[in-house]
């Protein structure tokens, strides 16, 4: 995969659409899990989130990405394609900013490559998130390094 | 060595840029003294270095031109 | 979920694409897991299977998936949304036969929650499917009971 | 007793037919063994038994106007 992962804005629908409709071209591949992150309306303290803004490490993510995707295909040789879309700037509330595809032969290997997938993307993708809530406040995510 | 040294995520808004150049750096100690000087805030922060897109998990022994990155906690997804 | 998961003829792209549209509007999910089943160009012996013909007993497969989707509500609490799509009819090699979304406040649970949910349609769903191969003869899928 | 009984799967394949009702029926074991007489080849197959959408696992007791499925193995998805 040597293509960007990286978009601006909100993964949208008729982005994911038109990634959902090459998989009828895969005529090898018996199931297919999708996995789509969506910004949600969360309270922190009294504030609501309104969005959130992405910021990344553009060419390690790049680099890492391609790591992860070579161990998900060397871990399940099932695998037959992988598909990853990830925003950088602002991703409203009820948009979506990470969409992963991943196709396989048989179902279980689909849905076990693709929540490993999503929880390396987590991991190890250089990529920040700052909550804006809705009166224009903002704070960083500060999770801690797993 | 010419060091070129990237900020993200909160560490881009306490240092109010995301890229910035140091000349004549000796190691990274020197480095990150340097930095500690120009930002005090940093050593309430908890961060990773990568060096040229790789992450190192010690200090790492720079070369000219190199690249290093400080990074928060990644939060993507 | 009281509406009929069973449409006849193929999960069409279009179908998809508007049951995926209307997750913007659950501005209180965070994770969305889907999967999609498709018929695979299977070899049986030497015959390659050109598409899938499924039949059901419609009642039952009412009763049953309203039973499943209960338990998985009662199971994972964070899940706010379950949609479920299943062929009977012809299906062709390439086309989806099944489509399920599992939405829910954090990712792990829309993921574990989808997954398992996919493996009850499988056990407990009255639905049979006969594989057509290219010369036109066909054989029934003859699992075991689980 | 008059019972409905439904074929499905391969079953329908055997039986030539989906729907069949049988009159007179006394018992689910009278019912099996008519059908068994009828479409001989039943006895090489396996199914289980749903009783108005119900799944049974011992023989059913049967009431009149029962619905009776004969179901091989789900092979749904």
């Amino acid at each position: 995969m040597s293509e960007n992962i990286l978009i601006n804005g909100p993964v949208t629908h008729s982005k994911i659409s038109s990634v959902i409709k090459s998989i009828s071209n895969k005529i090898e591949a018996g199931g297919h899990s999708v996995f789509i992150g969506q910004v949600r309306a969360d309270m922190v303290g009294r504030k609501i989130v309104k969005a959130i803004e992405y910021s990344a490490y553009e060419n390690m993510v790049k680099k890492e990405a391609d790591k992860i995707t070579k161990m998900i295909y060397a871990e399940f040789n099932d695998v037959k394609s992988i598909n990853i879309l990830h925003s950088v700037g602002i991703v409203k509330v009820g948009e979506a900013s990470l969409f992963v595809l991943v196709s396989a032969g048989h179902r279980s290997h689909a849905i076990q490559a693709c929540s490993k997938l999503v929880n390396m993307i987590k991991e190890k993708l250089p990529i920040w998130k700052k909550e804006i809530f809705e009166d224009n406040t903002h704070e960083w995510k500060q999770d801690s390094f797993a | 060595m010419l060091i070129k040294v990237l900020f993200f995520g909160v560490l881009a808004e306490v240092t109010q840029t995301s890229i910035k150049h140091y000349r004549d750096v000796r190691s990274f100690g020197d480095l990150r003294l340097r930095i500690e000087d120009d930002y005090p805030e940093m050593v309430h922060y908890n961060y990773r270095i990568a060096v040229n897109n790789e992450i190192i998990n010690e200090d790492p022994v720079l070369n000219d031109n190199d690249e290093v990155a400080f990074m928060p906690p990644f939060t993507g997804g």
